[in-house]
């Protein structure tokens, strides 16, 4: 076993006690907890270093600045971009996700053409195509899942012809694990010139990610789901998309030139950063981004393989739970949705806090799948660096108590 | 009894598992549908007022035990009774819950006599997260009251 | 005078020396200084209580939801808002102003629709608007300045008619601390039923604000101008105008239902926040709104007069000194742009830098402003509940310095 | 000397005060434009070049000291030379700034005998934030001559 339980200790909340037990964290992929090495790099920002960036003539305003440069070659480095201007900070993956619907989309497509999505979108990579739809008449297409969980892509050839603009996925699904099938989605689009826009919220955190070997047009990812701070993510594009995508938003810092009707851009990647970015998150997650370097992202990869199939093989042995997704844990992510006999989602999460389990419950952004799956809402729990095998054997205490609870045979 | 145990009563299970006045109705009646977003359970109710009293009820939705088990238990609370009566209902129920300002409404003495099985939800108050699940059904029928201007 | 300088010792940052010098932080405008207790409140919310907002079926999630609201409401209250369903939060000023172009703008403006504006406009209420007069073809038409650096509102009721459906403007200039003239603008634009949008950003922080007497349909503001963490700031709407407002941005947590071509919204605030809001930014901005207030927002307002007053005497003296901004320190804000002889300003900040001063020079996000008054770039002082009277008189020495190393006689 | 009379000598104050070939050019010529946008200083140039050497030279621009001044060293550095000596200096005066890598170029005993007044600009390199105001005449420059294929 890949044992990091020593880094338990870098998190102060997982010392913490819930309704009387020690913690255990297992939704991650809604939100990931921080280490004091983002903490303090956070505080120490604001306590030594804080002023605006970019627009300062002293120094204080300087050295604010290359702190939030230096996280953007950290970022950069960390997803191996060609160098830090093909990253463009924002709230997160719905925000990056929107700059890339409206600034791309709403500029360069126009009625009767198509964006194809698969039907696990969150719906961060939903709605904001269906925005632009209403202004632009473009077409909503969906790759399905076969019984496997697996994107089905047999259709795929048929699909593909021209009016075909944009294939955009995710890396990987925060509701049933299953990995986007990357290279034959990008050649697909490759093949009749379609952008291809890969939503990396669960992908970039979890594995080494590697944008040339992608390939794809633009990644996304927030911070806060890879030990980083809220409020802070980021968006990765090939140089040629970003020099001809239009930004989203306009404000300070991102022109060259502002006229009384008209304005001109700043260079790439500025022109995609209206106003006073978050700057102190961004620092925060440049130094999520070495804590992550420092343990090795293969040992991340490593230690979710490992304790995602402890969980699937342990979760096999709970009477009347089925698990929705791909069985394989090494050909897919550590988010485990269940359902378990009758007993609601809801009401699953809330035996499991009386235990000290932090799992989520409902439909995880992701009702198109949720529908495609015919249940209105699962338990999950998802998994990280800072996860033990024991959680998961409480996790499974926890659920052979709710089937006491409901009356059902332990 | 654990706190999990006073909040999952057999009476609730029971309701959760066979909801009475499941379905629609046909006919003259007034329909309003509730939502929770942040957990996604949905109500939904349709009410006949016949002589100024609630003649027949029918409910769907889906969600947890404990919306689910509210809305059951409204159901055969406010059937025969007006619009008003209804209303007082809610306000008493909301009271329990703590949804509403005001002393609790129960008798710790004699349990059940206020509000019948609905009682057996109060052991959701130890489960803040929970109290909007109880609530859905009783929202949702305000809203029902509120249209029909009865 | 309002003496707050028992406040500094709460605001880390201003202990620290430049160039050998202690800091004086003139550059509130841009942002301002955190203090101790906004960094504990987000540190701690990390510590505790970090977990997403909403989704959550477990205790955790439940206390990082009420953290989250708890700011909405303190936020609300502190603006005197109806309540904190009037409240939405975003990443600042700037990405609010776009989501009212944006979300009212592109959905509800058309070819031929015009858009009022100042020429005092920071460029995060010029560029959202051009950027949606592109899609829509409305046109932007601009109020100047008087002789007096006044909002010139002589040819308003000229200019008024039924093609007037927006008036946008700046409650407090960040170049020359003119003050919008609200009551004007705000019944100008009742009088043909156009929406009134106030660009709080150097308002919200100063002054006391009451969203009930300012009448206008939306105020915006940012939380890193007012002791708040960067990445976080708000809108407030009216009710009635949040509910007509389109959502500009698509994802989780801002829906009903999403379908597979088309979604229902959630609720105000929530169907105009999508995604991961910014979590622990919000906590911080609810503890700087319960800083302010406990020193309390009329002696906040009182001290920057005083300062105000005392700047604009003491820069009189200094020969060849010009400041662009109203004279008279109660009608205007505490920010003061100026040009010195014929050094540039950036060379008047890298010697007021060397002796430890922190101003700002350029354009200031304003280049229609600074068009407007001939000059390519100014040098701008500006004032918060920190600073001091000592700090306006080190300004001085620092710009006669100027004179003496640009052999100007001093 | 102080950092700050180290930054702003005399010769800077002069050239900055009294740009040399300031202006345009008519006729063929090479135009570039330089904005750094941070700070709103510009910079433009237009080239003559005639049988392989810069035969004129003139400059137009807004901004600071530093920018201007290298500006105005620069064209009286240039004028005269050929596009690849011009671009050589480009390379030399960036070596010394920091702003490429590789050694400085300059002669600690002989000051002034490799670049000129250029040399002055050196005290700038106490000043990280300013370092960019120096360089935006010579990106300027090194972009009117990419664009000239000379
Ligand atoms: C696959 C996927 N995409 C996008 C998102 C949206 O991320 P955020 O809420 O940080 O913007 C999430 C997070 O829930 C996700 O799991
Ligand atoms: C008047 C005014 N409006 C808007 C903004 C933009 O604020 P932010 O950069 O925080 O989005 C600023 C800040 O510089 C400002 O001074």
């Amino acid at each position: 076993m890949t044992d990091l339980r020593h880094l338990r200790s870098d998190f102060p909340i997982l010392g913490r006690e819930m309704n009387g037990r020690p913690l255990a964290y297992l939704d991650s992929a809604a939100t990931t907890q921080k280490p004091i090495q983002v903490l303090d790099a956070v505080d120490d920002f604001y306590r030594t270093k804080n002023a605006n960036v970019h627009r300062g003539a002293y120094a204080l305003s300087s050295e604010a600045t290359d702190a939030f440069e230096g996280a953007r070659a950290k970022v950069a480095s960390f997803i191996n971009a060609g160098g830090p201007n093909e990253i463009v900070f924002s709230r997160g993956a719905t925000t990056s996700l929107n700059h890339i619907a409206y600034g791309w989309g709403l500029n360069r497509l126009s009625e009767g053409d198509r964006v194809v999505l698969t039907i696990m979108e969150h719906h961060a990579n939903v709605v904001p195509w269906q925005l632009v739809a209403r202004h632009t008449g473009i077409e909503l297409v969906y790759l399905t899942l076969d019984d496997h969980y697996e994107v089905d892509i047999s259709g795929l050839s048929d699909l593909l012809d021209e009016r075909v603009k944009v294939v955009a996925f995710s890396g990987m699904s925060n509701v049933t694990g299953t990995l986007g099938p990357v290279r034959a989605l990008v050649d697909a689009a490759r093949s009749v010139g379609a952008l291809v826009v890969v939503d990396g919220a669960q992908l970039v955190p979890h594995a080494p990610t590697d944008v040339q070997d992608l390939d794809a047009d633009f990644l996304v990812f927030s911070g806060h789901k890879m030990l980083g701070p809220t409020g802070i993510g980021a968006m990765w594009g090939k140089p040629e998309r970003l020099e001809e995508m239009e930004p989203a938003e306009g404000g300070g810092e991102m022109i060259a030139d502002v006229g009384l009707y008209e304005s001109r851009w700043a260079p790439v990647p500025h022109k995609f950063e209206a106003g006073t970015p978050p700057i102190a998150q961004a620092v925060g997650l440049g130094a999520a981004v070495d804590y992550l370097e420092a343990v090795g992202m293969e040992r991340v990869r490593d230690h979710e393989h490992e304790i995602t199939g402890y969980a699937l093989k342990r979760l096999a042995d709970v009477p009347d739970l089925t698990v929705y997704g791909p069985g394989d844990p090494e050909r897919r992510g550590g988010a485990v949705s269940f359902s378990l006999a009758d007993i609601h989602a809801h009401d699953i999460a809330t035996v499991l806090d009386e235990h000290g389990i932090a799992v989520r419950a409902g439909h995880h952004c992701a009702k198109p799948l949720l529908r495609h799956l015919h249940v209105p809402a699962t338990a999950r729990a998802s998994f990280y660096l800072y996860n033990t095998l024991d959680e998961v054997d409480r996790l499974v205490d926890g659920l052979l108590d709710a089937r006491r609870v409901f009356g059902l045979n332990a | 009894m654990s706190a999990l145990d006073e909040l999952y009563r057999q009476v609730i299970l029971d309701h959760y598992r066979s909801p009475r006045h499941r379905g629609s109705l046909k006919g003259p009646h007034i329909h309003a549908e509730g939502l929770n977003p942040s957990c996604g359970d949905e109500f939904s109710i349709d009410l006949i007022i016949n002589d100024g009293v609630i003649a027949d009820v029918a409910t769907q939705g889906q969600g947890c035990s404990i919306s689910q088990a509210s809305g059951s238990m409204m159901t055969e609370a406010i059937i025969g009774h007006t619009p008003d009566e209804a209303r007082a209902l809610t306000d008493t129920f909301k009271r329990m819950m703590g949804i509403e300002e005001g002393e609790s409404p129960l008798d710790p003495e004699k349990p059940g006599s206020v509000l019948g099985d609905l009682e057996a939800l109060q052991g959701v108050k130890k489960f803040p997260v929970r109290i909007k699940c109880a609530d859905l059904p009783w929202t949702t029928l305000a809203d029902a009251l509120d249209r029909s201007d009865a």
